[in-house]
């Protein structure tokens, strides 16, 4: 008996053979050479449905869950609460079991909203023309980077030291192939030259500050240089957009409205930039246009930047990327809005700075650094955050990301939406035991 | 007939159902004091997003669903992307707590179920594979080309040969991405012809294989849906010329458990979880594309790999850089949520599984390709693996494109194959049925074909103006590109 | 313009998809030592029913899903079933473990969850009603109306009076339930008339009351929508001559948060947790019809009833039985998971938000029919509650009958309103758009409801045949009845 | 702010009073007794969506789910693998939001399936005509005797005392009020005159037994009286239907065809008949018809017997039912398989005779009653069942029903497919630590 996965009968298999003239089915496979033909596979029995649901619900009782565990970890992937009509949306079957919308006709569903993301991510970002997504945060952003080479035609970018360390290290990777420099510059001491590419900064940066951006817009501007940012998009519903600073390309991480955190993926990059920019974007593009009889409709468009027309000189390689989360993304801020975006940014700033200050205030603690902060801040703690986070887990809490690398003993913070005031007075008193 | 459809309006927009006032879910209030707003300089005025109320919100989404055609809806033939049905249950194991609610960088004591899984899915595929060492971080399939070309690539530089191996030979069947990943790792791409059987052509390949080449990117079986018997020569030239050999496996599906990549002896080769192991497309993404290396480049595998220790009382699981790493390339592990559904999807099937795959794949093309020879030009007429290339040079030759064909298609029902893909086949129509189909559901699919042969001979003009039962028809693309709208 | 759909077959049925040997889900092998089985005269041969893969399903009923229309497709103005929005969120939680797989009979020490959520309701219910007790036994509104009868029975059982006390008035518009419950009950059904104004005669029913009578049963809002000013009086007279009333509380959407049942001297009404209280209808269930009882009938109410009992630590809640129940009506204890749900809706919205429906929900229905009265005759020219009652009467004239309305809506993509209800309004269309949805959908609406009635005049024909733009068009019924096909 | 599920928005409101010509809403209620109008409900503060998730998550664990404690309890619900595609088939929100299908163009789904489903269940049963389901199983039984004395005429029923005490509690209170009579007897004693309607019996038997139904059928049969089963549809994939042996009115209980036990509802009850007595069936039923395209099509039919024509004269009172219960057995049945059902009861068959060779072998218990079983046995407890029940919840396993009021010290177990052979030996090993 074959799987259920597969829909021929014996007597189907039979009637095929029969009609293709081939003895066996083994026989199609006569072209694989016979010395590596037909191993054996050493793989586990099969199971039921019903025994691998058992089997993996036990594993994913093996790991902490955010719903048992009150989490304060952030650093690029956040907890918001996600709307269940957002599930209902991506949990379509006509949206998620279809493929890219080549064939637009039959496929206006994922087109329509894909135009309505660009739309979302125009608004937030502050900038003319937004892509259908890319990968994650990070690879957007290192895309970024290449794009602003190809812009200027310069090869090397600035990277302030206040970008996520985890960023960098993607846009290093994606750098050094084509021969492109990168520096990283403290944002107190910038100095961009003709040579740089693009000025490449945080929003709200990596220790969770909201500074203005006008001093890298004018440095990298005076430079003749792209500023190119990566903004997260809750902050962006409180505070200024990049766009307002005069950013030329935004891009930013999609997990944080509407993506559980899901263990790290799949999450989707936000690609936002300046009109005159949009022929050397990345990623696929949804047009609005018309059919023969005068009804609007979307379609892929733009598509002579991309790998399948252009090959090598595509702007990206990037095919499969992350259409539903994207639809999770829009349905996301469809069902929060406006309002409720900025009400989310609230509660998250209010929160962390109800934290900050009662963690401020417990001995051994202090908040090195200084200035406005949205969700997120760093903490310097009396002993070694990874001591303090172990201890935090048996009271299942979930920590702050250990940064002492940059800051001694520092841990980075975070709260949201989802951290009830309770979750936070037991995140102090635990501190407080652990001094 | 009179028109009894009373004349419907454009589909509204998102932004077209702005209510202001309206809302379309609730939030918590706040529950800590306030503290002081920061500068009103730092501070955003308005966002201009629609507000909604939630009946309305569903309303949009669900009927913008039913505008898509996906699996589910009905036979989904798209040449090279596996379109195989996508389990229901994964669905469910998918939104569990604890996989779906799990941050990244929580320590690997709180997360040693999704440890296990990663650990098992890198095993299940180096098995299946036949690699030493598995990475799961790229996040699709062009993500693994480029991972394995920069796994090449440090080989070379590790090798003394980093400056001089800058090219990388790519058949001209090749997908896109492969060309595009090459560029975008460094490399010149160079063209590599196929013979006239559709097989990429070894002599030639020998010429062209030499001191400069780093690589050699090749699709098994091809985008033409064939297996070269000469797989083992072509490996052995380029290994010949100090080159290694990158497989794009995204057709896998055709010869699980037939072969072993890296048993022919690839390097390295990427897999599509979101082709060969049924999670679902989402309407162009997620996927993944788990790099699997052999001895060869296994030290040099993106990061993050997992490692099982069972030192202590039970296995304990970690995430680790293996001793070359190409280090990171996106911020997190891999897509975790893909990774699951494909480890599933193995383990429901076991081995025996995995050749019912790959024996009713090619069954039900080579099937689909025999009744089909009759009305369309097969150009290449041999056993096909997992998909057949047909040309519709005949129908050209009546004024029907590939195209028409693909767009006819749709007013019986299904979704069109690939079309003018791979490029070296004119007017192609490429078809891959999958193993899930069921001869009845072909045998639908060959009778609307051949209907609509039958048709470009009777009324060309049918068929070169449809579709016309879907809910808009052709579309200006020439318009959309000319004139940008690309947001409301 | 030329037919340009390829001709479909019929739908197939799920027989038609029948593949022996193909199964559409695994199943786990057996684990223990087989046993004897029994004589071979006990056990069963074939069973007919269809085997299909797994994709071949969900392909079936994916398609048959489309061919429905629900409140998530559209508008569904179906008066007196309260087609609201029925939150997401909801079923989310119906499907959390420690619910959907809880065992009815399991130790209420491992159920106190559950437990406690029908003791909620209970409350909530109770507050709502203006009841004294609750008992969410019945598992819809018609089994609501049994318990509630039985509870009448027993009470005049209970006072000597069970063999006198033999009728039940049930007004000349009431639902047909009320009528089939009162004989189910054992009682015989007295019309009670209406006045020209549209509510109860309360002079008539004076008449009507009496020695014999054991109770009326009122539907308020009535079903033509309408609140009878004179409701006191009416519980007044039925109490007066040693009656009891029973509240049809399938409309209490329209007065929640402004006037309760018990206040006004019902001595029980059932609420239909499946229009009220969001639940789903799914189709055509599962419903719930919560029976609530004022003090005179409290100790009657069908069995379970939860009892909570603060004397422990905490609260510890268990399943119990009034003094007097009319016992179980049921096999076990409530349609938990609507309880569930309705539990739910109504903590998200509270007080506030109880009075936000009733408000919205009338003005809604005020609207509608202020705007419609131009071309439909409202038979009942005054403010209205939740619906409005038309009369086709004018389009009758011109040769459309209501049904042809209807029929005609679904063109203009909406549902239909209720016809040919309440029976005493000829061609009746009693439209209900409830307070979920918004003034820009009830004018779209409108409009369409204003073009179809021009259509009357202009094009009858085109009424008269519509649907014209739905999957089938007029089933032939007349067959359905004379030669019933009613399986494979 | 007024909730997410009410869409006008103040300014809707606003307008909308306008052209009604009303001041403010309050004034639409003003028929409404003044001395009654506009109580203060005194109702719990309204939440969010993220916060009642939390709460009711919270009271989700408070009960024992068969997720995690092994579960040997049946009695008329059953812990049965529900296939994940069952959920998805419900799931589609066209099915689940739309009402009782009275307008037939737009209601195709729900009606084939219905028919689907009727076909089903007369298969199973081996009967000629099926409803479109009744609440639960008991109250479909309680149906039946009803209609079996419209049918005969007659005014009491015979109920066999192996069929559930529960199901024969809800018969007597459906009898009583229409003055029909009831009478419990024993099948060995089995006694029918012409004063009954009908015997009523249940397959298999409450205890768990499966006994030929020809000597119910002879009895009943004899006195012009019709046999009413109450069957099991997993034990019909196994043993002779009903139908087989003769029966008039065959009902039973869906739940155990795909849907999950949830506290006791909502379930479906399953109801089929011989063709001649269709005309007093209760409930809906759906029939194929054509259109006036000849095209096929599914429609309510035989209305007439139905409380919206009919009234006080209609067949039942029954309006709402359990259309989604109904279409989740239906998408069980298709996912089975004739051969997956027979697979599970199969299952359920060996592990139950497993389970009580294993019990009857521990000292201090034993196995009252004889003959053949299906999933559920008795087993005789060396001390009150109730005290054992209370210690193997302690080791996560819920216990058997106590039936003490029949058999002394008797509890009947039940075992599925769900219950692995790991739980049966762990419920073996801590009864034989109870004894
Ligand atoms: C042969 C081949 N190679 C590579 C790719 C690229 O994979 P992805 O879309 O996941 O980046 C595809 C998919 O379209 C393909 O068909
Ligand atoms: C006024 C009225 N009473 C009673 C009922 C019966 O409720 P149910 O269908 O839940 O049995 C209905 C629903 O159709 C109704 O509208």
């Amino acid at each position: 008996m074959s799987s259920p996965y597969i829909s021929n009968t014996d007597a189907d298999r039979q009637a095929m053979l029969e009609a293709t003239g081939v003895a066996s089915a083994a026989d199609l496979f006569f072209e694989i050479p016979e010395s590596h033909r037909d191993p054996d596979l050493d793989l586990p029995a099969p199971l039921s449905e019903f025994e691998l649901i058992r089997e993996l619900r036990e594993l994913s009782l093996q790991n902490a869950s955010l719903d048992d565990y009150a989490c304060f970890l952030g650093a690029g992937s956040y907890n918001h609460y996600i709307p269940s009509v957002v599930r209902h949306v991506t949990g379509r079957s006509e949206f998620y079991t279809s493929y890219t919308p080549y064939q637009a006709e039959i496929s206006q569903g994922t087109l329509q909203t894909t135009y309505d993301f660009q739309s979302m991510v125009c608004h937030l970002t502050g900038m003319d023309v937004a892509n259908a997504g890319m990968y994650d945060g990070s690879t957007a952003l290192a895309e970024a980077a290449l794009m602003a080479c190809r812009l200027t035609r310069r090869s090397n970018v600035v990277v302030l030291d206040t970008v996520s360390p985890i960023y960098r290290d993607v846009i290093a990777h994606y750098m050094r192939p084509q021969g492109i420099g990168m520096s990283v510059l403290s944002p107190d001491s910038l100095a961009v030259t003709d040579a740089d590419a693009c000025v490449i900064a945080q929003y709200p940066d990596f220790y969770g500050r909201i500074n203005s951006l006008s001093s890298c817009a004018d440095a990298a501007h005076e430079a003749k240089a792209l500023l190119v940012v990566s903004a997260d998009p809750v902050a962006l519903a409180m505070f200024k957009s990049p766009g307002d600073y005069g950013a030329d390309i935004v891009v930013g991480e999609g997990q944080t409205i509407g993506s559980p955190t899901t263990f790290g993926g799949p999450y989707v990059g936000l690609f936002a930039a300046k009109t005159r920019h949009l022929r050397q974007m990345p990623g696929r593009i949804v047009g609005k246009t018309t059919d023969d009889q005068g009804r609007e409709g979307y379609v892929l468009t733009l598509q002579t930047r991309e790998q399948h027309i252009r090959r090598q000189t595509a702007t990206s390689n990037i095919c499969t990327s992350e259409a539903l989360v994207a639809l999770a993304s829009t349905a996301y801020l469809t069902a929060v809005g406006p309002q409720g975006l900025a009400h989310v940014a609230r509660l998250c700033y209010h929160k962390a700075h109800y934290a900050a200050s009662q963690i401020a205030e417990l001995p051994g603690y202090s908040l090195p650094l200084e200035g406005p902060f949205f969700r997120e801040f760093v903490v310097q703690c009396p002993r070694p955050p990874s001591e303090i986070n172990a201890a935090l887990l048996d009271s299942q809490i979930i920590g702050g990301l250990n940064i002492s690398d940059s800051i001694p003993n520092g841990m980075l913070l975070c709260t949201t939406e989802t951290n009830t005031r309770d979750q936070i007075d037991r995140l102090v008193d635990a501190l407080k035991d652990l001094a | 007939m009179t028109d009894t459809t009373p004349t419907q309006p454009n589909r509204p927009t998102l932004m077209d159902l702005d209510s202001p006032g309206a809302r379309g879910t609730t939030l918590p209030e706040l529950d800590v004091p306030a503290s002081d707003l920061p500068d009103d300089g730092l501070l955003r005025g308005d966002l201009d997003i629609p507000e909604i109320g939630e009946l309305g919100l569903v309303r949009y989404f669900t009927g913008l669903s039913k505008l898509n055609f996906g699996i589910d809806t009905g036979f989904y033939p798209l040449g090279s992307c596996t379109m195989k049905y996508n389990p229901k249950w994964h669905e469910e194991v998918a939104r569990l707590p604890g996989f779906a609610n799990i941050h990244p960088l929580q320590s690997p004591e709180s997360a040693q179920g999704a440890l296990a899984i990663m650990y098992g899915l890198q095993d299940l595929l180096a098995e299946i594979t036949g690699a030493r060492a598995v990475s799961l971080a790229p996040l699709a399939g062009a993500h693994g080309e480029m991972a394995g070309l920069l796994m090449i690539r440090a080989y070379h530089e590790e090798h003394g040969e980093g400056e001089t191996r800058k090219k990388v030979l790519i058949p001209d069947t090749a997908h896109g991405t492969n060309a595009a990943s090459a560029k975008m790792c460094g490399y010149e791409v160079v063209t590599a012809p196929s013979d006239p059987h559709g097989n990429l052509d070894v002599e030639a390949l020998k010429e062209l294989a030499g001191p400069e080449t780093a690589g050699l990117m090749l699709t098994l079986p091809s985008t033409l849906g064939l297996f070269n018997p000469r797989i083992l020569d072509i490996c052995n030239a380029i290994h010949d010329a100090g080159a290694l050999v990158y497989g794009d496996g995204a057709n896998l599906n055709a010869i699980l458990g037939r072969v072993r990549f890296g048993d022919l002896g690839f390097d390295v080769v990427h897999s599509n979880l979101h082709k060969t192991f049924s999670t679902p497309h989402g309407g162009g993404g997620p996927g993944a594309g788990p790099v699997c290396a052999a001895d060869s480049l296994a030290d040099y595998l993106p990061a993050p790999v997992v490692y099982r220790d069972d030192s202590g009382s039970g296995p304990q699981y970690r995430l680790g850089r293996p001793a070359k790493s190409i280090g990171k390339i996106s911020a997190f592990h891999c897509n975790f949520g893909v990774v699951l559904r494909a480890y599933a999807y193995i383990r429901l099937l076991g081995a025996r599984g995995m050749r019912d795959i790959s024996e009713n794949a090619v069954l039900n093309a080579n099937y689909l390709s025999t009744r089909l020879q009759e009305d369309y030009l097969l150009p290449h007429k041999r056993t096909c693996m997992h998909e057949a290339v047909f040309s519709a040079s005949r129908q050209k030759a009546l004024g029907v494109r590939a195209l028409d064909i693909s767009k006819r298609l749709m007013d019986y029902g299904f979704h069109p194959p690939t079309m003018y893909f791979p490029q070296v086949v004119p007017e192609a129509l490429m078809i891959e049925p999958t193993e899930c189909e069921s001869k009845r559901t072909i045998d639908a699919f060959v009778d609307a074909m051949k209907a609509i042969a039958r048709e470009s001979e009777t009324d060309p003009d049918l068929v070169n103006t449809a579709p016309h039962t879907t809910p808009v028809s052709r579309l200006d693309e020439a318009q959309a590109a000319r004139h940008p709208d690309l947001h409301w």
